[in-house]
């Protein structure tokens, strides 16, 4: 059977003056489904978030979204038709509480319309309450630690309703525990029906949620597949860690 | 909590009206105080009857400090040296007895806004009997608008701008010529001189006295048949007029005459020697007459003529309580320790002009005195003090001073104020 | 939701004032208490002309500051040029009134449509740029326009000018003018609050914590911006269109002063930015600081310097404003002055 | 004769470039490097140019020869006044340093107001106002002198920053402050050094302007203007990209003053506004601090 595409780019490509941070990326992103994008630093893994949602303008190819040519569409239009993100350096709104934060999502989101201020603000209680911060409902943005910003960045695109979610890197910099907690998260808002992709260093975040894994080295495709697929794959490896500690890895497993 | 924030905002509020009530200036004389206005009317009215106390208070915003501030001292002291004079001889006669003269100044500090409320504040809380004006035509402007409002008199000596009394003003009265005339004699002057001269080029600071005496200059040179060949602006406040110089110097008129003031007239001159520019004469509306053009530019100040609304060397007679020019400059040096700038004499003037129609009227009545001093014909050690319907002193001529080669100021103009030559042509830069 | 749900969590639905935060009732009393003072003030037996004059000044700066402060405080672009838009609309207001004869009215509103339109227009384009950038393209567009005005002789009057015909009856102008920069304040704070309960209102503060999260959680960022950059020009225009008529003349040298944008900015700084009643307060206290200057300095050109150190003390240790210290957010202590240097120091 | 006028206009140009370039290189390295606009630059200027003016007047210190003093002497208060004011909140919004170094030149204007008076001022040394003329073209010596001077002293900046071991923390803290640290460079100190740099070299063309233009005060507001203005066409942090701005600048100066004496200022502005609308990095320019 074939599954429903909900994004897909076309040849998506992204160049800074003479460097090209994303070339001609073919992707597609079946609905229902969790999918990782992993790649080294630098691959353009966050570029390429940036040009599907309208942050960067994209410099050629095409992006579709359950069908429908959103190229180029300004970053508050693919926000409203369903497509929410996290930032890899969290983006509070400083000044706001959390529930307030949350609301802005919930406000001018997906279905965002229909939804007065006040209306917003009352709605958002079960998103705090999903991502564990209803204790921390009227503290003030700037109060929290690291861990609950990131869950805060979740909570605000989750209030926006969308269809599609990009997570950047809501994992780096968290400890083991919690770790496991935003997996466990990630799997529950997978569980809504929300369509994710997941980009994190954390290769044990990637294994244990993910369902299909895309790689980006240099800004192209390398490889996708099942993760299992991908973190065997030799030129994955090898454009992760460098060829020293490939021909070492492969020596040792020779030995072995 | 909320207890703290009452009292820290009533606290607010009482500090917001003490602050008012003292005013929204610095009065450097007679300590504001709060009168019931039973007895400030009966102040006002025309004394009745002697043995009372009679006073007559002139108020006035002054640019005591700001970009006017050197100009505003000048104006103080003109109005000041006055007020001692007159009470040492009494005061002003009013009717059979005579009223001290009291004064009232604050700062304004060269701004419009402030120098409008200050006069509001003279009016409606000092309560005083007559006005004087700030210096400058904005700021006079702005004065002036308030003085009609509440139909007190206002004397002026420090705005030569014609569209302060292009209002239909009632209350409003200048004793200096009306800008347009500033440049007149010079232009007199020099066609006297050589009556071969043909063309002018006149720079303009972009001001609203700067252009009427640019527009009035050039009116009377295109009359006398000079040729107009460069007349452009510069910005006010310009640090650099290099090149309206360069495109004057490629029109190499005969005559340059600037109209603007004092730092202006400066750069002007400077950047004309960095140039190269030397036509015959060089004329200013305001800046050689001062002794800070002969300390800005050392040499190279000689030979440059400025206009003067009143030079120390005038030949006037009045039986005003200054009498010569010649007297008021030895009373004003005896003060102040310097030859009195224009700005002091005008300014002592407007008082002279107050006193002289309040003598007339034999009042202190604000419209009585009005009336009276629409109706002025008067000769005083400043010259003619007769206004037209506008409210403005066309009556009176202006005079040129020429910087000499001695590092004195001489008048030169009119011919029979004269104390030197005018020294004619001006030399070239690269010829001394 | 369930009624449980809502008991345990009330919520708060203006919030995004800083001064509101949990004392609403007294704050409002007190400000209802002195709005009712102003607005009675004229009848007041010891109301002279100087002392309308003077709150005139201060409820025009304070219309100015208050819309500053939507696009300075709420949206944080730091706009170094809303003197611009007070220039516009007194020279729209009077130009209206001299060149097609209209009435005060009709002209005020055409100055301040024109300091609007003026605003969207540049709006659009430099509202995409950033920080340094933008305050600096406002100074410079602010500048420019005060010298065309000062040099366009045909179309402003130039150097010279417009003159403006008296408030007729001429002994009620005080209390007219009064009035108008009053209604124009009250008017102003409502404005806010209004502003805040709507969505622009969170779309503002959004783009000033984070302008990139703003746009990509469906905020349509450009049109924010270039709104609270026309409601500020609105402010402003109107308060030029009034000034303009109250002094009679339009000179481009007093309107297009970069000190009014100064005077703007401070008010709202000492009051707080980002803050309903910060910048009227911000007006008052700006205006007291001034006078208590003038008085109490034996020397006259000091003042001008220490305000400046009265910037700079205020830069250094609290330049959120006082308002914080007002509404009892924090607790006036030499530490709570420290906080800000610990933060931002290097 | 019009062909004077633009001969002249060249030249005029090309020598007031040099001054500029001087007002603005010190501007940009506190903007390039700590990210600050120093509104007060052109106060700094100002008393650099009146410490010649006095050095001239009180002693006769020929104006040439004080350039090292006034730079040495403001190198010490700019050292100071960041080290000690402006490092305190160099790190806050852009809103408080930007009012801060706003409130810093009302200060020092208004105290030199009042220590030395409003009045304009020039120093009048024997030779202000010679020159010798090149076919039509008039060349002021002390014009040229400046010209001469200051590209010196931005060639010695240029080696200073590109040669020296100081030179290369400063331009570090610039790029990366986390590295720079890392690296052992002092920050505090170095940001007090860029600014006594930037306050230094404002002096310097605060004595040069003093020799050909008249001084007071407030003379040193239109220079900060003007040294933003050529920062945004030069594109900030590059030498090189400073003196092309500088150079653009005075050409649009000098010839918007011989078209449009009365909106010399307004052309220049909107010539900004336009640069910074279609190219936000300058002509010239990559911004060494993002």
């Amino acid at each position: 059977m074939e599954r429903e595409v909900i994004l897909e780019t076309q040849n998506a490509t992204k160049h800074f003056g003479g460097l090209a941070a994303v070339e001609k990326v073919n992707m597609k992103i079946y609905k229902g489904e969790i999918l990782g994008l992993i790649g080294p630093n630098g691959a353009g893994k966050t570029t390429f978030v940036n040009i599907i949602t309208g942050m960067l303008p994209i410099t050629a190819g095409k992006v579709y979204f359950k069908g429908q040519d959103i190229t180029g569409w300004p970053a508050y239009k693919v926000g409203r038709l369903g497509i929410a993100r996290t930032f890899q350096i969290v983006k509070p709104f400083r000044g706001m509480t959390v529930r307030e934060n949350v609301a802005v999502g919930a406000m001018f989101g997906h279905g965002g319309h229909k939804r007065s201020p006040r209306e917003a603000l009352e709605h958002v209680d079960e998103i705090i309450e999903f991502v564990g911060m209803a204790h921390l409902r009227d503290k003030h943005a700037d109060q929290l630690t690291l861990p609950y910003l990131k869950r805060l960045e979740l909570a605000k695109a989750l209030a926006m309703d969308p269809e599609l979610l990009f997570l950047d890197e809501v994992m780096a910099g968290l400890n083991t525990k919690e770790i496991e907690s935003a997996m466990e998260l990630v799997r529950r808002i997978n569980e809504r029906g929300i369509t994710i992709l997941v980009i994190e260093h954390v290769m044990k975040a990637i294994v244990g949620v993910t369902q299909r894994v895309f790689v980006l080295n240099f800004g192209q495709e390398l490889a996708q597949g099942t993760p299992h697929e991908v973190l065997n794959n030799p030129e994955v490896i090898q454009a992760y860690l460098g060829e020293k500690f490939v021909e070492r890895f492969f020596r040792q497993q020779k030995a072995a | 909590m909320s207890k703290r924030l009452l009292i820290l905002l009533a606290l607010l509020l009482i500090a917001a009206m003490a602050l008012a009530a003292c005013g929204g200036g610095k009065a450097t004389q007679a300590p504001a105080q709060e009168k019931p206005a039973a007895e400030q009317k009966t102040e006002q009215a025309a004394p009745s009857g002697g043995g009372e106390e009679c006073k007559v208070v002139f108020g006035a915003a002054v640019s005591l400090t700001g970009k006017y501030a050197k100009e505003g001292e000048y104006v103080k002291n003109g109005y000041e040296l006055y007020v001692e004079e007159i009470n040492k001889a009494g005061g002003i006669p009013v009717g059979d007895k005579k009223c001290k003269v009291e004064l009232k100044i604050y700062d304004d500090e060269s701004n419009a806004d402030r120098s409008a409320q200050l006069v509001e504040k003279l009016i409606t809380e000092d309560k005083v009997t007559f006005l004087l004006g700030p210096y400058g035509s904005g700021n006079t402007f702005a004065t002036t608008a308030i003085a009609e409002k509440y139909k007190v008199p206002m004397v002026e000596a420090n705005g030569a701008a014609t569209k302060i009394f292009n209002r239909g003003f009632k209350y409003s009265f200048a004793v200096l010529s009306p800008a347009p005339n500033y440049l007149r004699g010079i232009i007199d002057m020099a066609l006297d001189k050589d009556p071969n001269l043909k063309t002018v080029a006149i720079v303009i600071e972009n001001g609203a006295f700067a252009l009427e005496v640019a527009q009035g200059a050039k009116d009377y040179a295109e009359e006398k048949g000079l040729e107009v060949v460069y007349f452009d602006k510069y910005a006010k406040a310009a640090k650099d007029v290099s090149s309206l110089i360069t495109a004057m110097k490629s029109k190499n008129p005969d005559i340059v005459l600037g109209a603007g003031h004092l730092q202006d007239t400066i750069l002007v001159m400077k950047q004309s020697k960095d140039l190269g520019l030397s036509p015959k004469v060089f004329g200013f509306s305001v800046g050689p007459t001062s002794p800070e053009f002969r300390k800005a530019l050392g040499k190279d100040a000689d030979y440059v003529v400025g206009a003067a609304q009143w030079t120390p060397e005038l030949k006037y007679q009045s039986d005003d309580i200054f009498g010569t020019p010649q007297h008021f400059t030895e009373l004003y040096k005896a003060k102040y320790g310097e030859i009195p700038p224009y700005q002091a004499a005008e300014s002592a003037a407007a008082l002279i002009a107050y006193q002289k129609a309040i003598e007339a009227a034999g009042s202190l009545d604000k419209d009585k005195v009005r009336d009276a001093l629409a109706a002025l014909d008067y000769d005083s050690f400043y010259g003619k003090l007769k206004f037209n319907e506008q409210g403005m002193n066309v009556y009176k001529p202006m005079a040129v001073m020429q910087n000499y080669t001695d590092g004195n100021l001489y008048t030169v103009w009119p011919k029979e104020a004269a104390v030197k030559e005018f020294l004619y042509p001006f030399v070239p830069w690269d010829q001394r | 939701m369930s009624d449980k749900e809502k008991k345990k969590a009330p919520i708060r639905y203006s919030p995004l004032d800083g001064l509101f935060k949990g004392r609403q009732g007294v704050l409002l009393g007190l400000f209802a208490l002195f709005a009712l003072f102003l607005a009675i003030f004229p009848l007041l037996p010891f109301a002279s002309g100087f002392w309308l004059n003077t709150l005139t000044l201060i409820l025009l700066l304070a219309a100015m500051a208050i819309g500053w402060n939507f696009i300075g405080g709420y949206t944080g672009y730091a706009a170094f040029g809303n003197v611009a838009f007070f220039g516009i609309g007194a020279y729209g207001t009077g130009l209206s009134m001299i060149r097609l004869g209209l009435g005060f009215f009709p002209s005020l509103m055409i100055g301040a449509v024109a300091a609007m339109v003026f605003a969207i227009l540049i709006g659009l384009p430099i509202l995409r740029l950033k920080g340094h950038y933008f305050a600096i393209a406002t100074v410079a567009i602010a500048t420019a326009m005060g010298e065309i005005a000062d040099s366009w002789t045909s179309f402003t009057g130039g150097a010279a000018g417009i003159t403006l015909p008296f408030f007729s009856p001429i002994e009620w102008s005080g209390q007219f003018f009064y009035y108008m920069a009053f209604l124009l304040a009250m008017g102003g704070l409502l404005l806010t609050w209004f502003i805040l309960n709507r969505k622009m209102g969170y779309s503002w503060v959004a783009i000033r914590e984070d302008e990139d999260a703003a746009n990509m959680m469906g905020i349509n960022t450009t049109w924010a911006k270039v709104m609270a950059f026309a409601l500020s020009a609105l402010m402003a225009g109107l308060a030029g269109g009034i000034y303009a008529y109250w002094k009679t003349f339009v000179l481009a040298e007093e309107v297009f002063k970069i000190e009014y944008t100064l005077q703007m900015i401070l008010a709202a700084v000492l009051g707080g930015t980002g803050t309903i009643f910060g910048p009227f307060i911000g007006a008052f206290i700006y205006y007291i600081l001034i006078t208590l200057l003038v008085f109490f300095l034996p020397v006259g050109q000091l003042h001008a310097t220490i305000l400046g150190v009265i910037i700079i003390l205020v830069m250094v240790f609290t330049p959120k404003g006082l308002m914080d210290f007002l509404s009892g957010k924090k607790k006036l202590s030499v530490n709570a002055l420290l906080e800000n240097i610990r933060t931002y120091r290097v | 004769m019009e062909s004077l006028q633009f001969t002249q206009g060249i030249v005029n140009a090309i020598l007031l470039s040099g001054t500029l370039t001087l007002v603005a290189i010190g501007f940009s390295i506190v903007w390039g490097i700590l990210n600050i606009i120093n509104l007060a630059h052109g106060a700094f200027l100002m008393v650099g140019a009146y410490i010649t003016y006095w050095l001239f007047t009180l002693y006769g210190v020929d104006p040439f020869l004080s350039l090292p003093i006034s730079m040495a002497i403001m190198f010490l208060v700019g050292y100071a006044v960041q080290r000690y004011l402006i490092n305190l909140v160099i790190r806050a919004p852009l809103l408080v340093t930007f009012l801060l170094t706003f409130a810093m030149e009302i200060v020092i204007i208004n105290l030199a107001t009042f220590f030395w008076k409003g009045d304009l001022r020039s120093v009048t040394p024997d030779y202000a106002g010679l020159g010798f003329t090149l076919g039509n073209v008039q060349i002021p010596y002390v014009r040229l002198a400046a010209f001469i001077i200051s590209l010196i002293l931005t060639g010695l900046l240029h080696v200073f920053m590109t040669y020296t071991k100081t030179g290369n923390a400063i331009r570090a803290t610039g790029m990366d402050i986390d590295a720079a640290r890392l690296q052992g460079v002092r920050i505090p100190q170095t940001y007090a050094l860029t600014y006594a740099l930037g306050t230094a070299l404002a002096a310097g063309a605060g004595t040069l302007i003093s020799i050909s233009f008249p001084i007071d005060p407030t003379m040193g507001g239109a220079y900060t203007l003007r040294a933003f203005v050529i920062c945004v066409l030069g594109g900030l942090g590059s030498i090189p990209g400073v003196m092309l701005g500088a150079l653009l600048f005075s050409f649009i100066e000098v010839f918007s003053g011989i078209w449009f004496p009365s909106l010399k200022d307004a052309i220049a502005l909107l010539v900004l506004v336009l640069v910074l609308i279609v190219r936000p990095s300058g002509i010239a320019g990559k911004a060494f601090y993002h």
